[in-house]
């Protein structure tokens, strides 16, 4: 293999490191910003109307079935989704929900409110969590990874419902590898494949691919995370579409239209200034994203601030700033997350500093550094209105995360 | 009981997609050019990329030569793919001459014209061919410009560039010894199927 | 009889495969492995893998062992850096069932025959990138150099006399736009010699492919980006093209 | 109005027809199963199941319609530990304002204690309209509800083509329906025969102005996507000796299961172990009980009288005390999610009152005209 420099987009914060890949041009900017251009080169009335006629002939015929499936959590591009899906295409979706199990009663509220206000039947799979804890005791040793199920299960689930609901349309919303590296135009109108979640999802480890003759893993614990049989895809004619292809994508600005409009409610975060992504995961900031950081140099907030560079609502220069942020861990969601797993935090450290060839982890985990968060110095460094809180249930139950819950009122 | 297959391995090429193919297809599986483990496998598989001579100079240097033809001579199972096929003839013209195995009566020569039979084609089984009578009309990989021309009595399957030309010998079989002319492992469900079927009837009939 | 075949490609640079516009621009698509193995099985009638920066490093046998460890039963032809027999020799062991021949057929074009004495010329495959000038003269393009013109005399000898199998033409000018394939660079090298042809460059759609795949000496086309769009892109387009002369794919049927 | 000879229940419901001897069918079905072979029966479930392998691919065996509740738990932990099947559960649950915290708990126990679980939970609003038509239309909240409760298994099953469903007890005999009762005692396949459930079961809320692609949550499978499907409905209650409220109760409390903590005299439920996921239950049971002169505690009162655990003047005397307890906090709540007052509620309860048990006084209150376990 190449082993090319690492190389820093003049533009955003991304580096030629980042995991998806990236592509600097002749000029050092990154294939992220060059097509995060389009988004101001684009008509997007005209795109619109592709989307309109795209979805057209998935319209339930005789209305005894839904017209597309579309995948929700209580955090992220939720809202704005079913909202376009619902309110703007006026269709009849099918919501369908990954239980990842590590649920923040916020998460949990916004899911409710998500239901009531947009009125849509939702399908919820829990896989059993005994399975679920083998798979992540394999995914920790093997890929220095406890987000697999999460990540296999939220983008597989959606997919088996599509087959055996014959509702062959799935609508996302952005697509993560066109928004952040620029993996594809807007033009490209790209879909959802088996390629792209094996390779990025699921950090090249399909579920089959975890199991192994020396492990105690069995077909039994990870046939849920298997992707449906390409004969029953193909003839189920099942398509996935991403939104952002069709919608000038702006995660923030949506977020705070669905705030307004419908009721979504954020909360301050560790480690990143956003307070709408992940607001559902307390492992995702703190446990999931810091690993990643000490890992890889590289995180969420990289993430936040090179979009919100593009976005034009940062200088670089202040991006820079914020980014040398040092990642904190908290205390007590470290321990709920020891509970739930039976793992202890040194134990943790260890295999993934075995992983990884160090002890940074392990030396981490153990320096409890208690809680937070500098990015109230967000709102002093930007051009734009401030991010803030509208909750305070992100954690607000002492002992434990909820498996499901009632989130209401 | 799964059945044992030895991929003789002659130096020449990569046996890995042989390997993990047959291991797909739930048989056991080595590669190895030792007599001792040879002797242990249920089915040999003699796989081939490159040229005639050299392959027949790498078998004689490993003291395959004499190996292969008395594990045919003994009725064992014994599978030759593409030029592993050409190799169980009596001689080729590919490069000058050179012998060959001789376990299958027939030469080895250029195929004429069209030059090249390179990609997808249907195979044509001929009568009484049991074990390949499933895979008539199925399309395989061939990538090859020399070609079998032997007695009728030992060609299992022809494949034709074009419609109405004429036939290319595309499998021979001769007791339990089979030569495909084709690369099974190559040709996806059709190919992994047949070679399953072979294995799984050990040669046969 | 013989099908026509449609071939995906993964372009590879730096290791990573990505897609490429006119070999100026790259988006990164991930993983070469994912790619390849999500080829295989949607079916291609072929994969062929190009890393495009190789240079003088030889071909990037660490590449080929990974995707040959997986399993492929879909041939698997592999481009970039091979100069040398040494080279293609390593290739094939390495898994490459076919090498796709581009740089070393001007530098070193008697390396060509050592090849084929090795691995067979049955392996070997001439990659043609091609320009349409703007005179209507077809020019070569030599990466290398950066530099194009008339195709040299050697390579002009080494496709005539068949001393590679087929010939793998690229439209460089159309290469990753999508907006179809120059068919005048397949009459240029139609006239040249009578090997089994590949185009690749610019094809997307069923139109584009469609009557190329009319032309009798056309073996096949490769297609590229655009098969990252879609699931089962390959499978859309054959099912689009049943009046051609192409293979359905069939997965394996238990015994 | 005349009383079984043995326990508290009135010929009062719906559909049911006393023995010679003055007995209700409950009582003398009890009476039977004192000869029943178990193990033969275990044996022929055993068999049953065996007609039912797994699709290649699928890992699970069955599935099981649960709420989270003391019949699922019980249900599941015994399909799962002593069958040896690996079970798919499949619940339908309430919208958020309905759903009780301890429901979603219960849920929660069921699936930490190893289980596959698929929630479907039907459009909030539409769920609350049609409620409040229902209420209007029925003077029972429960005519939309349950549709879907009964509707989401079966469909699911078709959907992950899972043709074995096993369910707790014929819930035929609960809706009075002769027609769903099976060939055996345990088959549970005639439900789709059902009218309130298949074919005409959406009329009236289409009547209404729903549209058909809003009730998809309330459609059963009619008869032919079942027979396509091969489904085949099995009631668990039939091979289990010792089914019963409180038996269920006393299982999947030692599993973790949370109970009620509001009193009878809120809920009329004698010990909180029933209906655990919701609390309008109380009201419907209130309802009943002024239509037809029994409510929960009767169900209660009478288990316990069959099994000798309490003599029938104790059981009078609890009926009388508890039979339509409704607090007034479950109707206000109930009143303001379907948008009516309080009145308007007792209005149309007083308008479905039986004026042959009950008397209406002036100033509201509901006087009962029948002396419990005499009759009028």
């Amino acid at each position: 293999m190449t082993i090319a420099s690492v190389q820093t987009c003049k533009r955003c914060l991304y580096t030629t490191n980042h995991p998806l890949g990236l592509v600097l041009d002749a000029e050092g900017i990154c294939s992220g910003c060059r097509v995060h251009e389009e988004k101001d080169s684009l008509d997007w009335a005209e795109r619109w109307q592709r989307l309109e006629q795209l979805v057209k002939p998935y319209r339930s015929r005789d209305s005894r079935n839904y017209d597309c499936i579309v995948p929700v959590s209580g955090a992220g591009d939720s809202f704005f989704i079913v909202h376009l899906v619902k309110e703007r295409l006026g269709l009849k979706p099918l919501l369908v929900t990954y239980n990842r199990y590590y649920n923040t009663p916020l998460g949990i509220r916004n899911l409710a409110q998500l239901r009531r206000h947009f009125d849509c039947d939702i399908l919820i799979q829990s896989v059993n969590p005994l399975s679920v804890k083998k798979i992540i005791r394999t995914t920790l040793r093997e890929l220095g990874s406890f987000h697999w199920p999460v990540l296999a299960g939220q983008s597989v689930f959606p997919v088996q419902t599509a087959v055996s609901h014959k509702v062959p349309l799935i609508i996302w919303g952005a697509h993560q590898g066109l928004e952040q590296v620029g993996m594809f135009s807007h033009l490209h109108e790209v879909e959802m494949t088996r390629r792209y979640r094996k390779d990025h999802d699921l950090m090249g480890h399909e579920a089959d691919d975890l199991l192994s003759i020396c492990d105690s893993l069995t077909e039994k614990d990870i046939w849920q995370y298997r992707y449906p049989d390409e004969h029953r895809l193909e003839s189920a004619g099942v398509r996935g579409i991403y939104l952002g292809n069709y919608v000038r994508w702006d995660p923030i600005a949506q977020h705070r239209l669905m705030t307004k409009t419908a009721g979504y409610q954020s909360s301050v975060l560790a480690n990143t200034f956003d307070v709408y992504d992940h607001v559902d995961d307390p492992y995702y900031m703190q446990i999931h994203d810091f690993i990643k950081r000490l890992k890889h140099g590289y995180g969420k907030l990289t993430d936040h601030l090179s979009r919100e560079i593009r976005h034009k609502r940062i200088s670089r220069e202040s991006a820079i700033r914020l980014s040398h942020h040092r990642p904190t861990l908290d205390a007590q969601i470290l321990r709920l997350f020891q509970t739930w797993i039976g793992i202890n935090l040194k134990s943790i450290g260890w295999i993934l500093d075995h992983k990884n060839g160090a002890a940074a982890i392990q030396q981490a985990l153990g320096s409890d550094s208690g809680e937070g968060s500098l990015f109230s110095s967000w709102n002093t460094v930007t051009c734009d209105e401030p991010l803030s809180s509208t909750s305070d249930i992100f954690l607000n139950d002492k002992v434990k995360t909820i498996v499901v819950g009632k989130g209401y009122p | 009981m799964r059945r044992t297959v030895a991929i003789v391995d002659y130096g020449v090429g990569n046996h890995t997609s042989v390997l993990r193919c047959v291991r797909q297809l739930g048989f056991r599986a080595r590669v190895s050019h030792s007599a001792e483990q040879l002797d242990q496998a249920d089915v040999l598989v003699l796989p081939g990329v490159g040229a005639f001579p050299t392959a027949m100079q790498h078998l004689h240097s490993l003291d395959l030569v004499s190996y292969l033809q008395r594990a045919a001579q003994l009725g064992r199972p014994l599978i030759g793919i593409c030029l592993g096929m050409q190799l169980l003839a009596e001689s080729s013209t590919e490069l000058g001459f050179t012998p060959g195995l001789g376990v299958i009566p027939g030469v080895v020569e250029a195929i004429g014209e069209p030059h090249w039979h390179i990609g997808w084609n249907g195979l044509e089984v001929a009568e009484g061919r049991p074990l390949l009578q499933a895979s008539d009309g199925d399309v395989m990989y061939f990538n090859h410009s020399y070609v079998f021309r032997g007695p009728e009595a030992f060609v299992a399957a022809h494949s034709r560039v074009r419609e109405g030309s004429e036939p290319l010998v595309a499998a021979i079989q001769r007791g339990s010894v089979w030569g495909l002319q084709f690369h099974p492992e190559k040709s996806q469900g059709p190919g992994l199927e047949l070679l399953e079927r072979l294995i799984q009837a050990g040669g046969g009939h | 009889m013989l099908r026509k075949r449609l071939l995906g490609a993964v372009v590879v640079r730096q290791g990573s495969a990505v897609q490429s516009f006119g070999y100026r621009r790259w988006l990164p698509l991930g993983k070469p492995e994912c790619l390849v193995e999500n080829l295989d099985r949607w079916g291609a009638d072929g994969i062929v893998v190009l890393a495009i920066d190789r240079g003088d490093q030889g071909p990037d046998l660490k590449l080929i062992e990974r995707l040959g460890a997986l399993g492929l039963s879909t041939p698997l032809t592999y481009g970039g850096g091979l100069a040398t027999e040494e080279h293609a020799r390593a290739a094939v062991r390495a898994g490459a069932e076919r090498l796709v021949l581009d740089a070393v057929l001007s530098h070193n074009p008697q390396a060509v025959g050592a090849m084929a004495s090795s691995v067979g010329v049955q392996a070997l495959v001439a990659a043609l990138p091609l320009l349409h000038g703007a005179d209507g003269e077809v020019q070569h393009l030599q990466h290398l150099k950066g530099t194009h013109g008339a195709l040299a005399t050697p390579i002009r000898e080494l496709i005539a006399g068949e001393h590679v199998s087929e010939v793998l033409v690229i439209d460089v000018a159309s290469e990753g736009e999508g907006h179809g394939f120059n068919p005048a660079l397949l009459q240029a090298v139609e006239a040249e010699t009578a090997l089994p042809l590949l185009a690749f460059g610019g094809l997307a759609s069923t139109e584009q492919i469609r009557p190329l795949l009319s032309r009798s000496q056309l073996a096949g086309v490769v297609v590229g980006n655009a098969l990252n769009y879609r699931e089962h892109a390959i499978g859309q387009l054959k099912a689009a093209l049943t009046d051609q002369p192409l293979r359905l794919h069939r997965q394996r049927r238990s015994l | 109005m005349k009383y079984c000879h043995r326990c508290l229940q009135p010929d009062t419901r719906p559909n049911t027809q006393f023995r010679v001897n003055g007995l209700c069918p409950a009582c003398h079905y009890f009476d039977q199963l004192q000869e029943v072979d178990w193990q033969e029966r275990y044996e022929i479930l055993q068999d049953l199941i065996a007609q039912f392998p797994r699709r290649r691919g699928q890992f699970h065996d069955c599935i099981i319609g649960v709420s989270g509740g003391k019949d699922s738990t019980r249900q599941a932990l015994w399909v799962r530990d002593k069958l040896g099947l690996n079970p798919l559960l499949v619940c339908l649950t309430y919208p958020p304002e309905q759903v009780s915290e301890r429901g979603v708990v219960n849920l929660s126990n069921l699936i930490e204690l190893g289980f596959d679980v698929h929630t479907l939970a039907p459009a909030p609003d539409t769920w609350r309209r049609l409620m409040a038509a229902a209420f209007g239309r029925f003077t029972n909240w429960c005519r939309s509800t349950e549709l879907a409760l009964f509707s989401a298994v079966p469909r699911l099953a078709i959907h992950y083509e899972i043709p074995l469903i096993l369910w707790g007890e014929n819930p035929g005999l609960q809706l009075g329906d002769l027609k769903t009762l099976g060939r055996t005692g345990y088959d549970g396949n005639n439900l789709r025969f059902m009218n309130t459930l298949s074919g005409g079961g959406l009329d009236w809320m289409l009547d209404e102005g729903f549209l058909e692609q809003d009730l998809l949550s309330y459609r059963y499978p009619d008869a032919e996507e079942f027979d396509a499907a091969g489904l085949q409905i099995v009631y668990l209650g039939w091979f289990l000796g010792d089914w019963s409220l409180v038996n269920n109760g006393l299982y999947s409390c030692a599993s973790g299961l949370q109970i009620r903590d509001d009193t009878p005299e809120n809920t009329g439920d004698l010990y909180g172990v029933s209906s655990l996921d919701e609390d309008w239950v109380s009201l419907n049971q209130m309802i009943k009980y002024y239509k037809f002169g029994f409510g929960r505690a009767t169900d209660y009162v009478n288990e316990e009288i069959r099994l000798g655990r309490m003599s029938r003047e104790e059981g009078i005397a609890v009926v009388e005390q508890y039979d339509g307890c409704c607090g007034p906090h479950y109707i206000a709540s109930f009143c303001e999610y379907i948008g009516i007052s309080v009145e308007q509620f007792w209005q149309q309860v007083h308008a479905n009152l039986n004026r042959e048990m009950f008397d209406l006084e002036a100033d509201g209150r509901i006087q009962r005209r029948f002396q419990v376990g005499v009759g009028l």
